[in-house]
């Protein structure tokens, strides 16, 4: 059913997660994440979602007391980034992540998309300006700001404000983004652009997405996982898990029985 | 038929309208007095400080107010020029802010961003306390503690100095920078951060690269009211840094401020009309315009940093 | 169908569109059974009713298209809910079908009365044929509304045999032909009823391959039996 | 093997390129370290301060904390001063305050936030009130001197004192309560309206409600200040020297009620402080320190309690 | 197309609508409510289908220098609820709503629902008492907050927040209900609870619902009005809206061409 | 069709099924003329051709099938797209069918190439109908195409021609088996072929009638062809 001949690129392995007052947010999870293409995690609200997610950049270790417990394997290089040693920072400086409501810095346009960039000591003006240029075409921007880059971020309209967060997270060339509900705080016409842009993003990179619209993970997923109370319940291949969900859990979810 | 039907069930209805409305109109009004008493209150200040101040011109031309650089208005030979009290004002003023913004701009910063949250949640407050403190008891540590402290340093220091005033005056100020200074820090978006940190940013860097620019005109606001403050506290220079006007910038030296003179004079008791009983509202008019822009500039900043979250 | 939709409206709107199918179901078993009876025992008034009838069959399928259509639009249905949908879309072509064949026959029936009754013998094997047809499209509609996918297995062999009949009656009606050419134009109609009966028989297991379909999400058109029996065991 | 070379390949250049990377981030790392270290310095001056000056004044007051400290009149003699005309006339004019501040400031509150309108009228009273906050306090003592000692003549009594202070912490009381207000989602109002409630039964069923906590919050603060506030009860001529008490507020006749106190001269708790504190015989400084460390008690309770009730209700609402 | 014999309740007629800075939000709008029926608005953020739900209970005249112009007239008694000589406390009387986000009051889960009953001077504690719980028992939220009628509201989910809220406009009898994206706060689940129970609703109650969810609106309206740029575009009933939209803008916006 | 999908992948999907069942209609109605060629060149090479693809037919068949599903799941499509998914989801049904046709008319092909070479001049008549039938596909997929309602009356008239040729060829075939007994059994054949080609011009007609569907909304089945007038005028 899953298409195997497409390379993994991470991969959850019988990952539990605790949070510090030690509820099991996550049992047991393991599935693939293919390269280049998009997974998405849909679930009933509080069904461990984004928890799962931001395993994947350790953004949990802004918090103190959570803990991990299993492995998330990336490839090709098989490191463990859930194991002690390896330090969270260096994940995320693989592994971007936009978020639900937009988040861009008080800053002017580039030097939002620019910040990756700082971050990692680049001091080379053509460099980031190059690499600026590039993640705000990557992200559909361009045309719309390359006459203001100086304006505020704060300027732009929500929509706008979100493709800058994904050209902010594509700049520094990650080999996976992470995704969380990344349109439901904008309107329609915003979430089809978000939308139509992530499938434009698709086979370029790795994309892992939490949704709470079954419609679009249906829209723009390769793959979809659905998950209940912390658990997997089934993953697969989208066109499979809507048409012919194996599980019953899964079917009822789809079709709205749950309740 | 239909109309019928509801008017009457309407009517009664409309009776209690007229009733009810003139009960909503007296409240409304009663309230409106009570928001008028800021207004009146503002308009009583200047129109005291102006009255009295007018008197005092009267005698004393704002020629020598502004320009003589003695103040010795209680002497036989009395001079009038505010310089030497603005002086002071702004000696201890400086010296207060030379402490308190550094260390209340880094406290807030690393309240709000690296102190883990039980540091917070006991610091915080411990702080707000120290914003309760009467000033008169921050005069007597001044004076009785801090000087002799700084006397051990530096023997010529006299017993009234603005450095010992500025400096308590500073701590006493730092709660205030800290605080004003964190909520700003603390109205950044909790997600802003994230996304830094998603960046694989550092703690300091989020600090300084996000969340201090986001804060900015928050930080800032935080100083100009720390300025007014300072400008217009009384009871710690009146007690610590001397009573005695003079015209120097050196904070080792004993000077009074505007508000220690009008203290000063306050303590004796003048005649109602006399000209030294009027020179206290030329000063405090002085002082009143001073905290005035200070407090405009400030609301300003800070009403803009309001509209961004 | 097992647990309910938390949209109770959505339930009924699926559970009436199901009815809606089913009731078109038995109208058209009703249909070819009276068509038949008619045939056989020279009833005119069965044969006028069958063909007067027919416009209720077409009507409800206009009726659980445009159902069918409102449901996808505004229910967004998904998994097995849409399996089911489509399944019924495809149905009601079937049966629409099969009440067309059996307005055929009920036709043939009323010329057949008008002319001579020496067909009776011949009428024993199209007998046959049609309990046969009747019988498939009953299983059929059966699995359908038992949610039954197995039933194609068997129905599939009964439209084999059912071929043969075809088959041979017609190799009958050759012969027959031949021995006597007056009976051409009459042998004609006969072979035209066989025919529809076997039409019957195909639109029956089609409706058995489109449950196979709700049920498993399996599509079991155009392979061989052993391959259908492999997907609708496992 | 050709596949496994260059996965290999390309796992040693993902992993050389991460020491450049883990490098940088040590780097990093240590700055955040550095920063901590000045950050925890920062905090601990104002702490210590705050301790230090709290030691300092029980230290040096401690001989004087007995029960004759509160019953005794000022006294020329250092030994034998007490608090007794200071606390209740601290307690009297606090009384005036909290009567004239807290009905004035509320309901200024809620014409602000609730009645009205948005125009120049309202940016106005807006603006007042946010000037007066930051006025120095030793200007409303000037207003006081002028307006209420001599313009209205009242002298300088415990109604004069008790205004200033009200007018003083009016501008607290007012911010607090549009604080509180604020707080309330516009929703709830919508909501109370769209079953048909009139403005002031949404202000008076709600409002008011729910914004009580953030109110009491405010006002205990703005008397704690009162409390403490020297400079304007000076400017206004506070005595310093006072041997009596004013009469009492309750009498045994009828109507059991006298006004008599509110224009008898007063001493405060700061006054007497800042009194002795400028003496130049350091018994007198004892006493001082004994007054001071008294007023910090009280202010720090106060506050104490304001911070206590601000954190129960910002866990309790939740809008 | 639209069924005729269902009696209107309410109609706008001409309606035109000026905010306090002269933004006309509203350009002649006409259309039917009918009775115990459910009516949705959608169309693009902004089109103003908050705006004209607003108008039906005057909520507009809470902040000062808005305008109307036209007419709501409310049936069988002819009303222009939008008359000037009309109360607008009066109108919300007869017509009550819902919020985009439950906003229930910091009160008990009883008093929240007997406010409407209080506001109207009823005192009578029994009445009162059944009032709530049939406003209860018709949010269908009874069963799960009657061994509780005294503790705080804000300890409900947000589903069962947004169920009091419904209770709470309810209980006083009104002959509209408005809907202001009733679930657009609410996880799927809670959501699908809140549309079971408009449905419900239906044909007790006449119900004006505005949603940003497309989806929503076909599943639980009768007729939908689609607005663009403060007009209406189309209105028709839903399942002739959703499968063959007259105007092209309708079809677009419907088949998720705009952009 | 006119303007485009936010969704790119969206307005791709669309094309590639609509593509689909072009691709289906044109290799149909290259069954249809292979086996008329065969039939009359005597090509068995042809027929046997016409056999062989016929599972490409049905693996279409399949494929439009599961792509519309999934669209359906994934898409929410409503309005016009909704109508041509529908659409599609029963032209193919028929065009599955009229690919079986043409195999028939293959099969008799072959089987006429065994026997004997006399029936040439009844292949005339066979050569209008097919061709007509012919005809009537390609317009009703040209009108599928560019999404043209009114050619449904084009081509229910030339149906209705069809029909009349079809019962025309039935009576000759009749004559022509009394003349002469021992030409009933290849009379059978050529009847059958008729019919055949009489159903392929049902089938298109359906075609042409889900054109309208999925242009006006409207569904003109069972309706008579005045009424079809007035629902395509407008
Ligand atoms: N910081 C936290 N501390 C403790 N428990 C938490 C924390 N954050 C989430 N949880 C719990 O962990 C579970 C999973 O939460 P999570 O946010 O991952 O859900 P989700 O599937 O993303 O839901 P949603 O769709 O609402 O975002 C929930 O039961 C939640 O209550
Ligand atoms: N208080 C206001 N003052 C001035 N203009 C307003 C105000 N509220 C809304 N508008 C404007 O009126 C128009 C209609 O707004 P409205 O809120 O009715 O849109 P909407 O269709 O409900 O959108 P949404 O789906 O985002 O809620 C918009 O252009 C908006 O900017
Ligand atoms: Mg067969
Ligand atoms: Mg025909
Ligand atoms: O519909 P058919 O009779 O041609 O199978």
């Amino acid at each position: 059913m899953v298409n195997t001949s497409t390379p993994i690129k991470a991969e959850s392995k019988n990952l539990n997660f605790y949070y510090s007052n030690g509820h099991l947010a996550l049992k047991n999870v393991s599935m693939p994440i293919y390269e280049n293409k998009i997974t998405a995690l849909i679930g009933p609200s509080g069904c461990g979602k984004s928890t799962f997610l931001r395993c994947f950049n350790r953004m949990h270790d802004l918090y103190p007391g959570n803990k991990y417990d299993g492995q998330i394997v990336m490839h090709p290089d098989n490191t463990n980034i859930l194991a002690d040693g390896v330090d969270p920072i260096e994940v995320r400086m693989r592994i971007s992540m936009v978020f639900q409501k937009p988040n861009p810095f008080p800053k002017t346009i580039f030097e939002n998309v620019a910040y990756g960039l700082r971050v990692r000591d680049e001091k080379n003006h053509r460099v980031v300006a190059d690499k600026v240029e590039e993640a705000l075409k990557g992200a559909s921007l361009w045309n719309e700001v390359k006459d203001r880059l100086n304006d505020l971020a704060f300027n732009l309209s929500g929509g706008q404000q979100q493709r800058l967060c994904i050209a902010r997270a594509l700049a520094t060339d990650p080999e996976i983004m992470l995704f969380d509900e990344p349109t439901s705080a904008l309107d329609p016409i915003a979430t089809a652009n978000i939308e139509e842009l992530m499938n434009e993003l698709r086979g370029k990179l790795t994309i892992l997405v939490v949704t709470h619209n079954m419609q679009q993970a249906a829209r723009i997923s390769d793959y979809t996982a659905y998950m209940y109370l912390g658990e997997m319940m089934e993953y697969g291949d989208t066109d499979t898990i809507f048409t012919r969900p194996v599980r019953k859990e899964t079917e009822d979810y789809i079709t709205g029985k749950f309740g | 038929m239909h109309n019928n039907i509801t008017e009457l069930a309407i009517s009664p209805r409309l009776a209690k309208n007229i009733r009810r409305n003139i009960k909503e109109r007296m409240i409304e009004l009663i309230l409106m007095l009570a928001a008028l008493s800021a207004v009146f209150t503002t308009f009583a200040i200047v129109a005291i400080l102006l009255y009295e101040s007018f008197g005092f011109f009267e005698t004393v031309s704002l020629v020598e107010f502004f320009t003589s650089t003695e103040w010795t208005p209680l002497f036989e030979d009395a001079h009038y020029g505010i310089m030497p009290l603005i002086a002071g004002t702004l000696t201890t003023s400086l010296v207060a802010l030379a402490v308190a913004v550094p260390v209340g701009t880094i406290g807030a910063i690393y309240l709000s961003e690296f102190a883990s949250h039980k540091t917070r949640e006991i610091t915080k407050p411990i702080l707000e306390l120290l914003v309760g403190v009467p000033t008169i008891a921050f005069g007597y540590f001044a004076l009785l503690f801090v000087t002799p402290l700084l006397q051990i340093i530096y023997p010529d220091l006299p017993g009234f100095n603005m450095l010992s005033a500025g400096l308590v005056m500073g701590v006493m100020i730092v709660p205030y920078i800290a605080s004003v200074a964190e909520d700003a820090m603390r109205a950044v978006p909790m997600s802003m951060r994230e996304g830094s940190y998603a960046m694989g940013a550092t703690r300091f860097q989020t600090a300084l690269r996000v969340v201090t620019p986001a804060a900015t005109s928050g930080i800032v606001a935080a100083y100009i009211l720390a300025i007014s403050r300072a400008v217009g506290e009384t009871m710690v220079v009146a007690v610590a840094a001397g009573q005695q006007p003079n015209l120097t910038f050196n904070p080792t030296e004993g000077a009074a401020t505007i508000t220690a003179y009008i203290v000063q004079v306050a303590m004796g008791d003048l005649p109602h009309t006399s000209i030294g009983y009027q020179s206290i509202f030329a000063a405090g008019l002085v002082l009143f315009v001073m905290t005035l822009c200070f407090n405009i500039i400030g609301y300003v900043v800070r009403k803009k940093f309001r509209e961004q979250y | 169908m097992s647990s309910e939709h938390i949209y109770k409206q959505y339930d009924a709107e699926l559970e009436s569109v199901r009815a809606k199918v089913l009731e078109m179901g038995s109208l058209v078993e009703q249909q070819i059974v009276d068509a038949l009876e008619s045939l056989v025992k020279s009833n005119a008034k069965l044969a006028e009713n069958v063909i007067k009838k027919d416009h209720l069959v077409n009507d409800l399928e206009v009726q659980v298209d445009e159902d069918c259509s409102h449901i996808i639009a505004r229910r967004q249905p998904a998994a097995s809910d849409l399996r089911m949908i489509l399944m019924m879309i495809k149905t009601i072509t079937d049966l629409e079908r099969i009440g067309d064949e059996a307005t055929k026959i009920a036709r043939f029936s009323q010329k057949t009365q008008e002319t001579d009754r020496m067909w009776t013998p011949r009428f024993a094997e199209i007998r046959t044929m049609a309990n046969m047809a009747r019988e498939m499209l009953h299983i059929a509609l059966d699995a359908f509304a038992r949610s039954d996918s197995a039933k194609v297995l068997k129905i599939a062999e009964m439209d084999q045999q059912l071929d043969e009949h075809y088959q041979m009656s017609i190799r009958h009606l050759i012969t027959f032909m031949l021995e006597d050419p007056r009976t051409i134009s009459m042998s004609l109609e006969v072979l035209f009823i066989a025919k529809a009966i076997e039409r019957i028989g195909d639109h029956a297991k089609n409706i058995s391959e489109y449950v196979v379909y709700m049920v498993k999400g399996k599509d079991v058109r155009h392979i061989s039996m052993d391959a259908m029996a492999d997907e609708v065991r496992d | 093997m050709q596949a496994q070379d260059t996965q290999n390949k390309q796992s040693a250049s993902v992993l050389a390129d991460l020491d450049a990377v883990r490098a940088m981030i040590r780097r990093h790392k240590f700055n955040d370290l550095v920063f901590a270290g000045i950050g925890l310095i920062a905090l601990m001056i104002g702490l210590l301060t705050l301790l230090t000056l709290f030691i300092d004044l029980v230290m040096d007051g401690y001989p004087r904390f007995n029960v004759q400290f509160f019953s005794d009149f000022p006294s020329r003699r250092a030994g034998s001063a007490g608090l007794l005309s200071a606390w209740v006339g601290s307690v009297l004019v606090m009384a005036v305050t909290f009567l004239s501040a807290v009905p004035v400031g509320v309901a200024a509150g809620l014409y602000l936030e609730e009645y009205a309108p948005k125009n120049w009228f309202s940016d106005l009273i807006e603006i007042n009130v946010s000037n007066l906050a930051g006025v120095p306090s030793i200007i409303y003592g000037l207003l006081a001197l002028g307006l209420f000692v001599y313009g209205l003549d009242l002298g300088q009594s415990i109604l004069t004192a008790g205004l200033t202070l009200g007018l003083l912490i009016l501008p607290t009381v007012i911010v607090s309560t549009r604080e509180a207000i604020r707080g309330i989602p516009v929703a709830i109002r919508e909501a109370a309206y769209a079953v048909g409630a009139t403005k002031w039964q949404v202000v008076s069923d709600h409002v008011v409600k729910y914004s009580q906590g953030g109110i009491l919050t405010g006002v205990i603060i703005g008397m704690s200040r009162a409390i403490g506030e020297t400079a304007p009860i000076i400017t206004i001529g506070a005595l310093t020297f006072i041997a009596f008490l004013p009469p009492s507020p309750v009498t045994d006749v009828a109507p059991f009620l006298n006004f008599e106190w509110l224009s008898s001269g007063f001493t405060v708790l700061p006054i007497q402080m800042f009194n002795w504190l400028s003496r130049p015989d350091h018994a007198f400084h004892i006493n001082a320190a004994a007054t001071g460390a008294i007023i910090i008690l009280v202010t720090l309770l106060m506050n104490g309690t304001a911070i206590y009730l601000r954190y129960k209700i910002r866990k309790n609402i939740k809008w």
